[in-house]
């Protein structure tokens, strides 16, 4: 045993020491793990992109970014978590899109000392009594969008809203968020199955349940389905939704059936202010489509990143946090600081799907919730 | 609930297992035929969907879209039956399930990659997107209504094909004893590609079908030929009469499983948890359904020992 | 009829409208070898398929060593001491000669339950299936796979197998068929020294083997036993040689 | 032409030797991997004593592997908030030992196998295939939507479970034990194969007609081998939520029973080392294809498709093709 310890003691002190010597002053290596391949790879994609335009136009040399695909796998995630930290040695990592991932990979990596940044799963259990100093959403938390549609619904002078969503953590999760903010009566709440494609049954039961409004949660192919069904029903009660299944890569697929949609985003394209203005145009530049939600994360989350390397060296931990604390960029959303939960507090927006010429986009009509932070940091002790 | 409500959600269950029959009905016949249990029957479907979007874009005419969808997925269909699929008949079902699965890998990621990994749009036509109102005063979406006639149109059809057909003839003939098709002096691989494209174009067809009305997204076919095996299974594998009541109990028990379950446990616990509850119940009840027929009827409803 | 091994007693079987078995009452006694003669679809396979128990008669009674088996599954038959061999040859095609009477000697141990000791090293096992096997003459294939002996070869393996389980009577199917003349007359004579160890119902259609080995013959036609009687009373049956061996002789 | 047995040591051999020289120089992540293929190595060698020796074509294993995960989530999470797991009728407490934990995965994926090959043996064929699937199904679907250990999210659990004298967050000691209770398994599987259970096993597959006309019922010799193979895979899906240390619905899912059919048939059906080789195999080629291109599954899937096709027996029996698979 002593001298398998020697070994690798010897061993290690020679990698420490090579490391330092490469990677010099103010250099970070960057680690993304995102979803690359197989279902849900458009928004890993968007993310990756927005990202990389936020570093290419910073010409900062000083960032390295490792880029791996989890193809959406739990376990894969984990493996690549290991590999970034065990591996590649990297100081700083980002990039999961989906929540059960992040649960599995952001606690362990935190504890191992690595930065985390979120471009997009904000899980409550992250934001409250697990919430930690090396990890910082920059999207939202996971029920924020909700309660921003929860406070629309009733600012709009809905009495009676159907709520759904499907039957899992993110799905029971949306509801409770929708229910925190809106003050009305409920018409019915239904849990789908994750995956269902057929919403017969779900809009017949809504059409009989006398709702004057429609709140539903239902991200990815699930949402177009729902959509597409419920404008061939005949079913004429206004629906509600998360900016999820509203999202530039997703409108075109659902077509007319979107058209006039209320749904709430932390961020539109149309936003306006100089640097979405320029988002939009340099991402639409570079990679030839408009960008979404998701992509305007990414951007956002760069930016934080190279703002906190202009003020502190990643080496030294706690100047690195404070500096990311600071949020000192200029993000696509305009106003954008951190609780003291590490998640966004920011303005939230109700928007409508509008056609513009061929495309079908969203437009911003009014603020659902400002400097809206979340219902959990209060219990998260920092 | 109303009986009008009711009424309207075993109309929902009926379309739902006709849309599944659709399905099913090319994965029993290639069975029944061929022995051979085909995954790949999912990305079959997924071709149809997207050959259709892809043709509906450009033209902007459905029907054209959905004979497209037909003529890609038996294309498809008959180009992977001669160059994997003939190769497996005498291996045992699990070569087969693991070639066939190499093929759903292969189909996913090449669609992907010609198609980009966003869902494409497909709507129903114009003509079809309203509803109409039904006896008792239902209003009904026209498309599913389609759709219903649709299946009931296959359903017949492919009973004629069967029972009054040359072709029909021969598949009877095949199901019960190769050898005996082969003395009859048919060219047996010529009718298994014919069968194996035909099950293919149907396949596609429930694709487009079902693409005008949910997303065509790479990864679609996947759940639908995990209920399309249920089906079959719990109708008896090879059986086209199993396939149509096999899909309509599942479309019932899914259907009105989701909308009773959780009305049920809201008698007795309080209404968020009894959603809950219901639905993963659910969620769940398919499954034991076909359990429960395989551990009473070890060979489905109709299936032979 | 106390010293009867095996008593069918009116046992019926129908599929649909085919009485596929038709009130059959048989025995066999302690030494003898009874054969059981018929044309093609009397209902021979349908008899031994009851016996055995892989069928279950729709009414009557089966009994073995005076034990009522009407119900019993085909493996607790064996155990108490049916010794079938096959029409068709029922073995395990990939494994050897050997490993096949092992199976038959692990049968006749009761219970394969045990997990770790190698079944291969175990004496005694071991030496009663080389035992079998030497009886029926296979030794010199001892090692060789299943699928590859011939087919009157395998017919002696089904025999060897049966041989391990020690039964009390023996239920043999067909065991000429398929052997060449040289074979047949092997068997013949192994045969007829076995009845001394144990009784034999033997089904067969070779009638040189039949005339020369059984002590009484059954003739079934239509799922009815017709007659039964001594090798002479059968020949002389009129019925029989209407029925059956008219054809024959023709 | 080399022997089978030969080349087996020669794999072992190599899996240690990967690990050992990773961690000489000082390459944690290539330890992991090695660990990752030895434990579904484990779930393979689990999977394989049903389906190659036993004949019982299981799409369903995956609910054993989900099992064995979740013992150890729901176990390690109760230890980890200091929450008993029961209180009434009497105490049951979480606990974050790993040779604890191992027992509960295996009891309780072995009742579990036991129930489900009682219901399914009584089917054959396509039908054992697709109601194995189902019961994998019915727990995915429970897993997802039962709140109380996370649902869809999972479960984390923070550090890894521990091991009485070893430092098991130390990623080559963790592969120690992996691979200590790979041999081990392999070890017993061997014995088993040429036990008396093994022979009639084997023979059942076979013919189970000849092995129920010698007296034995292959039924019970069936459920046995299902039981156990249950118990195996439930073992190796405990140590790979000790590995990742998280445990999600997706292990329940049906791709993983297809994933942990791809490691045997790859390797080899019934070979003793075949979903060893198997699972190495594909972690290889999943890290390697992965590299290459976004798309790399087309390239899995054509490999797969060449396997089936070309190298019937897959690796193993293409290297030993002379030797027989059984017994």
């Amino acid at each position: 045993m002593k001298i398998k310890t020697l070994l690798l003691a010897a061993v290690s002190a020679a990698a420490l020491a090579s490391n330092a010597i490469a990677e010099g002053h103010g250099k970070v290596k960057v680690g993304m793990i995102t979803t690359l391949s197989g279902g849900g790879a458009g928004l890993g994609i968007d993310v990756r992109d927005g990202f990389m335009l936020a570093i290419k136009e910073s010409g900062n040399e000083n960032v390295e970014v490792v880029i791996e695909d989890d193809q959406r796998k739990p376990d894969i995630a984990v493996q690549l978590a290991d590999k970034m930290i065990q591996s590649e040695k990297v100081d700083v990592m980002t990039g999961i899109i989906w929540s059960n991932l992040a649960m599995a990979v952001v606690p362990s990596a935190v504890a191992q000392g690595k930065f985390y940044l979120s471009p997009n799963a904000g899980p409550s259990a992250l934001a409250g009594k697990g919430c930690s100093p090396n990890y910082f959403n920059v999207a939202w938390q996971n029920d924020n969008l909700h309660e921003a549609a929860g406070a629309y619904a009733s600012e709009a002078g809905l009495k009676n809203s159907f709520i759904m969503a499907p039957n899992y953590p993110a799905g029971q999760d949306a509801l409770n968020g929708y229910k925190r903010f809106y003050k009305g009566e409920l018409a019915g709440e239904v849990f789908t199955k994750l995956g269902q494609t057929d919403y017969a049954a779900e809009i017949a039961q809504i059409r009989a349940s006398g709702a004057d409004s429609v709140y539903f949660f239902l991200p990815g192919g699930m949402g177009i389905s729902f959509m597409k069904q419920y404008a061939g029903s005949g079913v004429d009660i206004p629906l509600v939704g998360p900016a999820f299944s509203f999202d530039q890569g997703i409108l075109q697929a659902v077509g007319d059936a979107a058209l006039g949609v209320k749904n709430t985003s932390q961020w539109s394209k149309d936003l306006d202010n100089e640097t979405n203005a320029a988002f939009v145009k340099n991402f639409q530049a570079e990679y030839d489509r408009l960008p979404s939600l998701y992509a305007s994360q990414g951007f956002d989350t760069a930016n934080l990143l190279l703002s906190a390397m202009e003020k502190a060296d990643v080496k030294d931990a706690d100047a690195f946090r404070a500096a990311l604390k600071e949020a000192d960029f200029k993000s696509t959303r305009g106003d954008f600081s951190f609780g003291n939960n590490h998640h966004p507090i920011q303005d939230i927006y109700v928007r409508e799907v509008i056609k513009e010429g061929d495309v079908y986009t969203n437009k911003i009509i009014g603020t659902a919730l400002e400097d809206h932070a979340d219902a959990f940091a209060s219990e998260c002790d920092m | 609930m109303s009986t009008v409500l009711i009424i309207e959600q075993i109309l929902n269950g009926l379309q739902f297992g006709v849309m599944l029959f659709l399905m099913a009905a090319g994965l029993t016949l290639i069975f029944g035929v061929m022995g051979l249990i085909n995954l790949a029957h999912g990305s079959l479907y997924m071709v149809g969907a997207f050959a259709a979007a892809a043709v509906a874009a450009s033209t902007g005419s459905f029907l054209l879209a959905l004979a497209a969808s037909l003529a890609a997925a038996a294309i498809v269909g008959a180009i992977i039956e001669l160059v994997v699929i003939r190769r497996l008949y005498d291996r045992d079902h699990l070569d087969q399930v693991l070639a066939t699965f190499a093929l759903i890998l292969i189909f996913s990621e090449t669609t992907r990659w010609l198609f980009g990994s966003f869902p494409l749009f497909l709507d129903v036509p114009e003509a079809l997107s309203g509803t109409v109102t039904l006896p008792g005063g239902i209003a009904y979406s026209s498309y599913r209504l389609m759709i219903i006639s649709v299946g009931i149109i296959v359903a017949v059809g492919l009973f004629l094909l069967i029972s009054k057909t040359r072709i029909g003839m021969r598949i009877r003939a095949g199901e019960n004893d190769r050898e005996m098709i082969g003395a009859l002096g048919v060219d047996i691989s010529k009718l298994y590609t014919l069968i194996f494209a035909l099950g293919a174009a149907l396949a596609g067809l429930s694709g487009a079908l079902v693409g005008a009305i949910q997303s065509v997204q790479v990864g679609m076919g996947e759940p639908v030929l995990i209920l399309a095996f249920v089906v079959i299974v719990i109708g008896g594998i090879g059986s086209i009469k199993g396939a149509l009541v096999g899909a309509i109990l599942v479309g019932l028990t899914d259907t009105l499983g989701r909308v009773m379950l959780p009305l049920f446990f809201a008698n007795f616990m309080e209404q968020s948890s009894a959603t809950s509850v219901g639905s993963s119940l659910a969620s769940m009840s398919i499954y034991i359904l076909m359990a429960a027929v395989l551990i009473f009827k070890p060979t489905g409803l109709f299936g032979r020992a | 009829m106390s010293d009867a091994v095996l008593n069918i007693l009116n046992i019926s079987k129908s599929f649909g409208a085919l009485k596929a078995s038709d009130d059959v009452t048989l025995d066999v006694r302690a030494g003898e070898i009874h054969a059981l003669i018929g044309p093609n679809g009397a209902g021979k396979s349908t008899l031994i398929a009851q016996i055995a128990g892989k069928l279950k008669p729709d009414t009557g009674k089966i009994d073995l060593l005076g034990m009522d088996v009407t119900r019993m599954s085909i493996a607790e038959r064996a155990n108490l001491g049916l010794g079938r061999t096959f029409q068709i040859s029922e073995l395990a095609m990939a494994y050897t000669v050997l490993e096949n009477v092992m199976l038959g000697a692990l049968g006749k141990r009761g219970g394969a339950f045990r997990f770790f000791k190698p079944v291969m090293k175990d004496a005694e096992l071991r030496e009663r299936a080389e035992s079998a096997i030497e009886r029926v003459g296979l030794s010199q294939h001892m090692n060789k796979v299943t699928s590859e002996l011939s087919h009157g070869q395998r017919r002696q393996l089904e025999v060897a197998v049966a041989l391990t389980l020690e039964p009390k009577i023996f239920l043999m199917d067909e065991p000429m068929a398929g052997m060449g003349a040289e074979g047949s007359k092997m068997l013949t004579s192994f045969l007829d020294e076995l009845r001394g160890q144990a009784p034999i119902l033997l089904v067969e259609h070779d009638m040189d083997a039949v005339f020369a080995l059984a002590d009484r013959i059954s003739v079934l036609v239509y799922g009815k036993v017709i007659a039964t009687g001594s090798v002479d009373y059968i020949r002389n049956h009129d019925e029989v040689r209407r029925a059956y061996l008219g054809e024959e002789a023709a | 032409m080399i022997s089978e047995r030969f080349f087996n040591y020669i794999v072992a051999l190599l899996i240690l030797g990967t690990a050992l020289v990773a961690w000489v120089m000082d390459e944690p992540f290539l330890i992991t991997l090695t660990t990752k293929a030895v434990i579904l190595a484990l779930a393979g060698v689990g999977l394989n004593l049903a389906l190659g020796q036993g004949g019982l074509i299981s799409l369903g294993h995956a609910a054993f592997f989900g099992l064995g995960g979740y013992a150890m989530g729901v176990l390690a999470s109760h230890a980890q908030t200091f929450t008993p797991l029961m209180e009434a009728p009497f105490l049951i407490v979480g606990t974050n030992s790993m040779p604890v934990i191992w027992l509960v995965a295996i009891v309780a994926s072995s009742l579990c196998a036991f129930v489900i090959g009682l219901l399914s043996l009584r089917t054959s064929g396509v039908y054992f295939i697709m109601v194995t699937l189902a019961f994998g199904q019915m727990l995915y679907y429970f897993s997802i939507s039962w709140p109380a250990y996370g649902g869809e999210d999972g479960l984390s659990i923070y550090v890894r479970n521990s091991f009485p004298g070893l430092n098991t967050l130390d990623p080559i000691q963790f592969f120690g034990i992996c691979f200590a209770i790979l041999m081990l398994v392999i070890y017993g599987v061997s014995r088993l194969t040429h036990s008396p259970f093994g022979l009639a096993l084997n023979g059942a597959r076979q013919n189970a007609q000849r092995v129920h006309t010698v007296g034995l019922n292959p039924f019970k010799l069936q459920l046995a081998a299902f039981t156990i193979s249950g118990a195996i895979t439930g073992l190796a899906g405990a140590l790979f939520a000790d590995l990742n240390r998280f445990v999600s619905p997706t292990m329940f899912s049906w791709q993983t029973s297809g994933e942990i059919m791809i490691f045997i048939i790859l390797g080899g059906v019934a070979r003793l080392y075949g979903p060893v080789v198997g699972a190495a195999l594909f972690i290889l080629l999943e890290h390697w294809l992965g590299g290459l291109s976004d798309f790399w599954h087309v390239y899995l899937g054509i490999i797969l498709l060449c396997v089936v096709l070309f190298a019937r027996g897959g690796l193993i029996g293409a290297l030993a093709k002379k030797e027989r698979a059984h017994v």
